[in-house]
């Protein structure tokens, strides 16, 4: 176990310098650079100044030699765009936000998608199952502007209950989180109705009830934990997701979070954001489909997980 | 399955409770008995460096809690005038190339002594070829200065100095009719070397790295969230300053501005929508304030394309704009038809150019009323088909949100119905676009120009042809020589001239670029709120700002 | 002996998309305390239907469990029990082995825990004392190291230890019926006899009744005290393993006896063949359900069903070839007549 | 039980005791006939009432895409500033845009791309996924290791630099769209069938059908994928609502559909400035994507409990 874990620590810095390379040199061979940012056309002296003070006049490969090298020391460099920022900085202010807004919003999907999973599998074709498919639909065709823009207008115009933007208080994370986890109650949900009706049908959910267990265990200990496989499969990329936050969330309610902080480094062509942005955010959606596997081990024991394999 | 049933209903319970039961206890903001003001800001600020800053959020900032040379306000005939600020006096040289400024005894925030240095410091920072600001370009003026910011020249060479503690001076390159404007431009506020030489390149990105010397200074700054404004109990004009707070928030969806105008977490806001504007209105909680913002937008040819290289096609397209429909239509009846280049409320020779100077197009319209005869016209010219439904062009459009879309499906069915032209529509990105522009990779695009100062060499300097703004093709020889006379010209009544006649060029001869609407805005602000200007330029001042009492 | 459960006029159905499959038809028989009843049939004969009806775990959603029907165990009738009380009847008072171990365990459950989940439910034990429970389950059914295996999962088990472990699950709390649905036949057979063999021993030592469900009469030999053979949903015939052995009546019974080595049929080398497939259930036949499949049909056979001739107190037989007008066979099995 | 017996005795004659052998019915002939697994399935797909009606449902939005943008008798591009913002009534049946345009048309219109592209991107991410995840799934080791990692790498690059370089190098149309839709649209269905190819490998049909002499194709195809199937419907109806999503997005880049051609994703997302003041903008998109979703979901759950062997009986 241990040594798969090492193994996998192994190729995932592998797998980051990859995609840190890819990202350079993708980036840079999309037209724009920083200046693009500033919405007009400056004069030549100007971009010749900037370009030497940030370097971006050096050969490209040279630029990416200088970032690895620095990238090595664990210096993700400055903002191009945001003078005097640090990339290092920007994520420790921004992640936080998206995290807490993420985990919230996963914890509350999960259980409720969950919940309403196994509730409609076992009502399945009875009302509780229509009313679960019915929110499943209408959570994905749905956008989620459109959800959050309505709670936004209900609960902060209509009934003045919370803040309608911002970023401080617990209530500012409230409708936030209920629209970000809006779309994906409904993805938990219909994929834990699915694998409980697999694993309803399985042998060994006869012989759990021949064994007399009563219904609450049964579904608790046998169904559960055999059904619940594929939906870490999701959760795994979801966690992850999690801190890099939700682009039009994060723009309704005005939060400084991950999301908006990183869409806007891809339109200004901060190319030091972008770079660290994406290495953080690599990072840890590697991490977390490492946890995942190790996760798929625990709950499923059939799926051994050896430095062989 | 009863025990099952429970645990659901108990799940959900909880997940509701930590959800709504958090909030108790905590209040959203809707304070309308203390001295504070809330307003918001579109998007964050991306740098309080004076001489780095590009954005208007910062300039927003830097007129609350800073002080040029002067400051700007309105009259009572809504145009723009210029103020003393820290200056008390200032005088020109007969040849308009010197101007001397005298300063009046004031503090910074921190209570140390404000001298002309502090002003000769900034500039020659923002100058610098090693800060590698945006906005140096905005200094050219003085002399030098582009030879310092290229390393042609050294720091000394530029014409700024301080005379003595409270004398400053500025030697120009040529008599630049508009330099007063721009001494309340945040590029000309002062900075303090001892603060920025601590803080080095991190100056202006954190919050204690600030310092102030305008009416309100930062209390807070919490980076794409909010910024916090309260009094500086040493601005020298402080008896005036009338509130004690400005709150600011980041608010970047304009649902969710118009929401929180409506229920009084905001005490301002532009509205651009008429459905909004109904709502506001009933409200009767609301007054307006209407007005230009210096801007024009327009449609521009590449004058080198096949097509649009003929005269007489670019003056059918532009005069087939159904500009009045479309401010109606798209603009949602704020904006205003532009058959001229430079927006209204732009002033020269104390006058304002757009009373002096009729618009350029409306002569054209009455000239050609047929713009399809037009275009036939010019395709002959050009020995094409004559016949315009053959005819297919390109139009170039930036922007990635819905509204760019409405916007080219109007133009589109537009030219359709009007010249029976096909509009084939390209969309990309803004660098893309900048890309293809600069490439000369296209027919038509659609863009955008705000001016800078309070001067029409804003708008017009920008189609000279070695001004490499925006590669359109235009050359006219007769143009960039009356915009090279209006720069070095000292009598404002002939920079107007010049001025007219190069618009009269652009629009009415070549028709290089079509104007279609000045942009104006609609400021909702609440009735608590008194004593507000927003002039053309430097944006809102709460400087001025009150809370009018409870008269009722 | 006293009969621990009695089933009678059992009806079943399942509804599918296609129709009603009617799979058991009226079957009735009993139990007594302590002893071993075999049911043999063909698969699709409704032998498992009725076994898992004992202890409804059909699913409700298309089985329908037929008016009339009753499954009589000391006394209460099971089909009328609500699912509370059937949880408290299933595995502590009767109990099932199904026939592949290899899917019948739950996979992410430690075989340890899936034992004891049964003692910790009806035994009340604490996780220690089921634990302790649980190790001497392991040792009766011949698992080696027991406190090694106890905590390892089904799928580092081969199918015949996994049948032992059934075999402990099933009987962990002492049940007093025990239903094996055909427990051998997924396993090599070898590996058959020692489980037979388990289950016997384990019956006699407990004094538990046992209900064996299975497709091979080869299996029953040695096993059973009584065996009832169905065939399409019905008992066609029953009665004490020597009488079904030595003198079986019914001509399916005959078939599957020379269908077996080394049972009935004396040469070896012709092991018999029973030809065709048994009748489709959605529409079953008016007759005797086997006539289309059997070298002694008469017309009668086809058109009209027979009544159960009961021959000695527990001999049994539905067939019109008993009747007094049908004429003499010859007994393929033990060259008698009728 | 006597008398009963009795009675049926007297109706009893000799001759029907004459030993015929095996009945000159049939024992084959009672049977039902064989039939495959795939008429099995759509036989059993038929008589599921709710999956049909799915089915019946998803031809009237078919057809409705195809047809319905003549019905209401107004163009979908055609600009009217007369008539902007209205509400639907006898004319515009589900009112105008704020161009003046008629709504009705446009929908149906702008079905066509949804629902081509919502079907597509499916398909073929769908298809991508499944051989993808399959393969490292089965093989497992070294090759699910890479093949992992790949995904890892497609997945956290900048998906709009990629979208980028897609449109500046293969220009605009239906290609560049579908690149840019499924170029790493595929991954989480990938991940998704790994997952379950890992959990259903380890059970012994595989290695009976390995024991066979099965291929690798044969198995990943005939015994994991079918036995991953409900996983994979239920992911595909997500998918179908996720690329018309994507289409919307796309075109602002320039990718998905010309103005003024439109989509319904286009007209959900342009509708959202005008939610407060003119709902039926969102809603009638919303709703033909619902609907389509929804048909797919209850198709979806037909197929996968016609197509479940475990299910059939």
């Amino acid at each position: 176990m241990l040594r798969y874990i090492l193994k996998r620590v192994g190729i995932m810095f592998l797998t980051l310098f990859i995609i840190i390379t890819m990202t350079f040199f993708i980036i840079r061979a999309v037209p724009g650079d920083p200046l693009s940012s500033m919405a007009r056309n400056l004069p030549e002296q100007v971009k010749i100044n900037f370009y030497a003070k940030y370097g971006l006049d050096q050969p490209l490969f040279v630029q990416y030699l200088k970032f690895m090298k620095n990238l090595f020391m664990l210096d993700l460099g400055e903002s191009l765009v945001y003078p005097g920022r640090s990339v290092a900085e920007n994520i420790k202010r921004f992640s936080p936000v998206s995290a807490r807004l993420g985990i919230q919003a996963v914890i509350f999907g999960f259980t409720t998608g969950v919940s309403f999973g196994i509730l409609a599998a076992f009502k399945r074709n009875k009302w509780p199952d229509y009313v679960v498919m019915f929110l499943a639909i209408l959570g994905v065709s749905i956008p989620g502007f459109v959800t959050a823009s309505l709670l936004q207008y209900y609960f902060t115009v209509k009934i003045p209950l919370l803040p309608t933007t911002g970023w401080g208080t617990t209530g500012h994370t409230i409708l936030p989180t209920i629209a970000l986890a809006f779309g994906s109650v409904a993805a938990y949900a219909r994929y834990m109705r699915a694998n409980v009706l697999d694993v309803l049908h399985q042998d060994y959910i006869l012989t759990a009830r021949a064994k007399g267990v009563p219904r609450f265990s049964l579904i608790w200990r046998h169904v559960i934990r055999n059904a619940i496989l594929p939906v870490i499969t999701i959760l795994g990329p979801q966690i992850a997701g999690i801190f890099i936050g939700s682009f039009v969330i994060e723009k309704i309610f005005s939060i400084p979070g991950f999301g908006f902080n990183y869409v806007s480094a891809i339109q200004n062509r901060d190319f030091s954001m972008i770079l660290g942005q994406t290495i953080f955010f690599a990072a840890l959606y590697i991490t977390a489909l490492l946890v995942v596997d190790i996760l798929y081990g625990l709950v499923d024991p059939r799926i051994r997980i050896s430095g062989k394999r | 399955m009863e025990r099952f049933k429970k645990l659901v209903t108990l799940g959900i319970s909880i997940a509701v409770l930590f959800l709504f039961g958090a909030c108790g206890g905590e209040k959203s903001g809707v304070e309308t008995d203390k001295n504070e003001v809330n307003t918001y800001l579109g998007s964050g600020i991306k740098t309080l460096d004076i001489s780095k800053a590009t954005d208007a959020n910062a300039s927003f900032i830097f007129t609350q809690v800073m002080e040029g040379l002067t400051r700007v306000s309105v009259d009572e005939r809504g145009q723009d005038i210029i103020l003393p600020g820290l200056a008390e006096s200032w005088e020109t040289s007969e040849d308009g190339l010197v101007w001397t400024f005298y300063l009046r005894d004031s503090k910074w925030w921190d209570g140390s002594e404000l001298t002309a240095e502090d002003f000769v410091y900034s500039i020659k920072r923002t100058l610098d070829p090693a800060t590698a600001s945006q906005y140096a370009f905005i200094l050219s003026p003085i002399k030098n200065a582009m030879e310092y910011n290229s390393g042609k020249a050294k720091a000394d060479d530029v014409g700024v100095a301080a005379l003595d503690e409270k004398t400053l001076q500025f030697t120009l390159k040529s008599p630049t009719g508009y330099f007063l404007d721009l001494t309340y431009y945040k590029t000309l506020h002062p900075q303090r070397r001892d603060v920025v030489e601590k803080y080095g390149d991190r100056y202006g990105a954190t919050m204690e790295s600030l310092i102030a010397n305008g009416p309100f200074v930062v209390k807070e700054w919490i980076p794409n969230n909010k910024v916090t404004l309260v009094k500086n109990e040493n601005y020298w004009d402080k008896d005036n300053v009338r509130i004690d707070q400005v709150n600011v928030q980041v608010v970047q969806d304009t649902n969710a501005q118009m929401n929180m105008l409506l229920n009084g977490q905001l005490d301002i806001a532009g509205v651009s929508k008429q459905e909004w504007v109904k709502k506001f209105e009933e409200t009767g909680r609301f007054n307006v304030v209407k007005g230009y913002t210096a801007g024009s937008n327009y449609t521009f040819f590449n004058l080198d394309d096949g097509i649009f290289k003929n005269d007489k096609i670019r003056k059918a397209f532009s005069l087939s704009i159904t500009r009045e429909d479309m401010g109606d239509v798209i603009f949602k009846g704020i904006f205003e038809s532009a058959y001229g280049w430079v927006p209204p409320k732009i002033q020269i020779a104390g006058k304002e150019f757009r009373s002096e100077v009729p618009e350029p197009l409306k002569q054209l319209k009455d000239e050609s009323p047929d713009p399809r005869e037009l275009l036939a016209e010019g395709l002959r010219e050009l020995g094409m088909d004559e016949n315009p439904e053959n005819l297919r062009v390109s139009y170039l459009n930036t922007g990635t949100n819905d509204w760019s879309r409405t916007f080219f499906e109007y133009i589109q069915q537009m030219w359709k119905k009007t010249l029976g032209v096909e509009i084939e529509g390209i969309f990309v990105e803004w660098p893309v676009f900048q890309k293809m522009i600069d490439e000369k990779d296209y027919q038509l695009a659609g863009m955008a120009w705000i001016g800078d100062y309070n001067d029409p060499s804003t708008f017009l300097d920008i189609w000279k042809s070695d001004a490499g703004i925006y590669n359109t093709g235009f050359k006219n020889d007769r143009y960039d020589e009356l915009i090279e006379m209006a720069g070095v010209e000292v009598d404002q009544e002939k920079r107007l001239e010049y001025f007219r006649e190069a618009e009269n060029i652009l629009l009415y001869e070549e028709s290089a670029i079509a104007p279609s609407l000045y942009r104006k805005r609609n400021t909702f602000i609440s009735k608590r709120l008194g004593g507000i200007t927003i002039p053309l330029f430097g944006g809102m001042d709460y400087k001025t700002v009150y809370i009018v009492e409870d008269e009722d | 002996m006293e009969k621990i459960l009695e089933v009678r006029d059992l009806g079943i159905s399942f509804h599918t998309y296609a129709g009603e499959v009617e799979a058991v038809r009226g079957v009735s028989f009993y139990l007594k305390r302590g002893e071993l009843l075999a049911v043999v049939g063909e698969s699709g004969c409704g032998k498992t239907v009725t076994s898992k009806s004992i202890m409804k775990l059909l699913p409700d959603s298309t089985v329908e469990i037929k008016k009339g029907s009753e499954v009589r165990f000391e006394g209460r009738d099971i089909i009328k029990l609500g699912e509370r009380e059937l949880e408290k009847v299933r595995g502590k008072e009767i109990s099932m082995i199904f026939q592949d171990p290899m899917t019948s365990l739950n996979p992410t459950m430690k075989i340890g825990d899936q034992i004891g989940e049964s003692l910790m439910i009806h035994k009340k034990l604490s996780r220690r004392e089921a634990r302790k429970k649980t190790l001497e389950m392991l040792a009766m059914v011949n698992i080696p190291d027991p406190e090694e295996r106890i905590d390892s999962y089904p799928h580092e088990f081969s199918g015949g230890m996994r049948q032992r472990v059934m075999i402990a699950i099933a009987l962990s709390c002492e049940p007093k019926i025990l239903i094996a649905d055909e427990p051998t036949t997924a396993l090599d057979v070898t590996i058959q006899a020692q489980i037979m063999k388990l289950i016997k021993n384990l019956q006699k030592k407990m004094g538990t009744s046992v209900i064996l469900v299975t497709h091979d009469l080869g299996v029953v030999a040695g096993s059973a005290d009584r065996v009832q053979v169905m065939y399409a949903g019905k008992v066609v015939e029953r009665g004490t393993t020597d009488e079904i052995y030595y003198n079986p009546k019914h001509p399916y019974t005959w078939a599957l006896l020379k269908s077996v080595p080394g049972a009935g049929s004396q040469k070896k080398s012709e092991l018999y063949s029973l030809k065709g497939t048994p009748p489709d259930l959605m529409n079953p036949p008016k007759g005797c359900p086997f006539a289309a499949r059997c070298d002694y049909c008469m017309s009668v056979c086809i058109e009209r069903e027979p009544e159960e001739t009961v021959s000695s107190g527990t001999h049994g037989v539905r067939c019109w070839l008993q009747h007094p007008m049908s004429p003499e066979v010859k007994n393929p099995i033990t060259g008698g007549v009728r | 039980m006597k008398s009963n017996e009795t009675d049926k005795t007297v109706q009893l004659t000799p001759d029907m005791f004459v030993i015929e052998g095996c009945s000159t019915i049939g024992a084959e002939e009672i049977n039902r006939p064989e039939i495959t697994y795939w008429e099995d399935a759509w036989r059993r797909l038929k008589k599921n009432r709710v999956a049909f009606g799915a089915l019946l449902l998803l031809i009237f939005l078919l057809v409705m895409t195809a047809t319905g943008e003549y019905m209401g008798g107004y163009s979908h591009e055609v600009t009217d500033s007369a008539i902007r913002n209205m509400w639907p009534d006898k004319t515009h049946w589900f009112g105008t845009d704020e161009l003046g345009r008629d709504l009705f048309s446009r929908v149906w219109r702008g079905g066509r791309v949804s629902m081509l592209m919502g079907l597509l991107g499916a398909t073929i991410s769908t298809f991508i996924g499944c051989i993808y995840g399959g393969v490292a799934g089965y093989y497992g080791g070294r090759t699910d290791n890479i093949m992992m990692r790949i995904i890892e790498i497609l997945t956290t690059i900048p998906y709009l630099m990629v979208v980028i370089l897609i449109s500046l190098y293969f220009g605009k149309g239906i290609f560049p769209l579908i690149l840019a839709m499924t170029a790493t649209g595929w991954c989480g269905m990938a991940r998704l069938v790994r997952g379950q190819i890992l959990q259903v490998k380890e059970q012994e049909y595989v290695t009976a059908a390995i024991a066979l002499g099965a291929g690798p194709w044969r198995i990943i195809t005939r015994h994991l994928l079918t036995n991953t199937l409900s996983i994979i419907i239920v992911s595909i109806t997500f998918d179908i609502p996720r690329f018309i999503f994507a289409e919307a997005f796309l075109s602002y880049i320039g990718l998905g559909v010309q103005a003024p051609d439109t989509s319904w994703g286009a007209l959900a997302s342009a509708s959202q400035q005008n939610l407060m003041f003119y709902p039926y903008q969102l809603f009638f998109p919303a709703l033909m994507i619902a609907l389509t979703m929804l048909s797919f979901t209850l198709l979806g759950d037909g197929l996968r409990d016609a197509l479940d062997p475990k299910l059939r009986q």
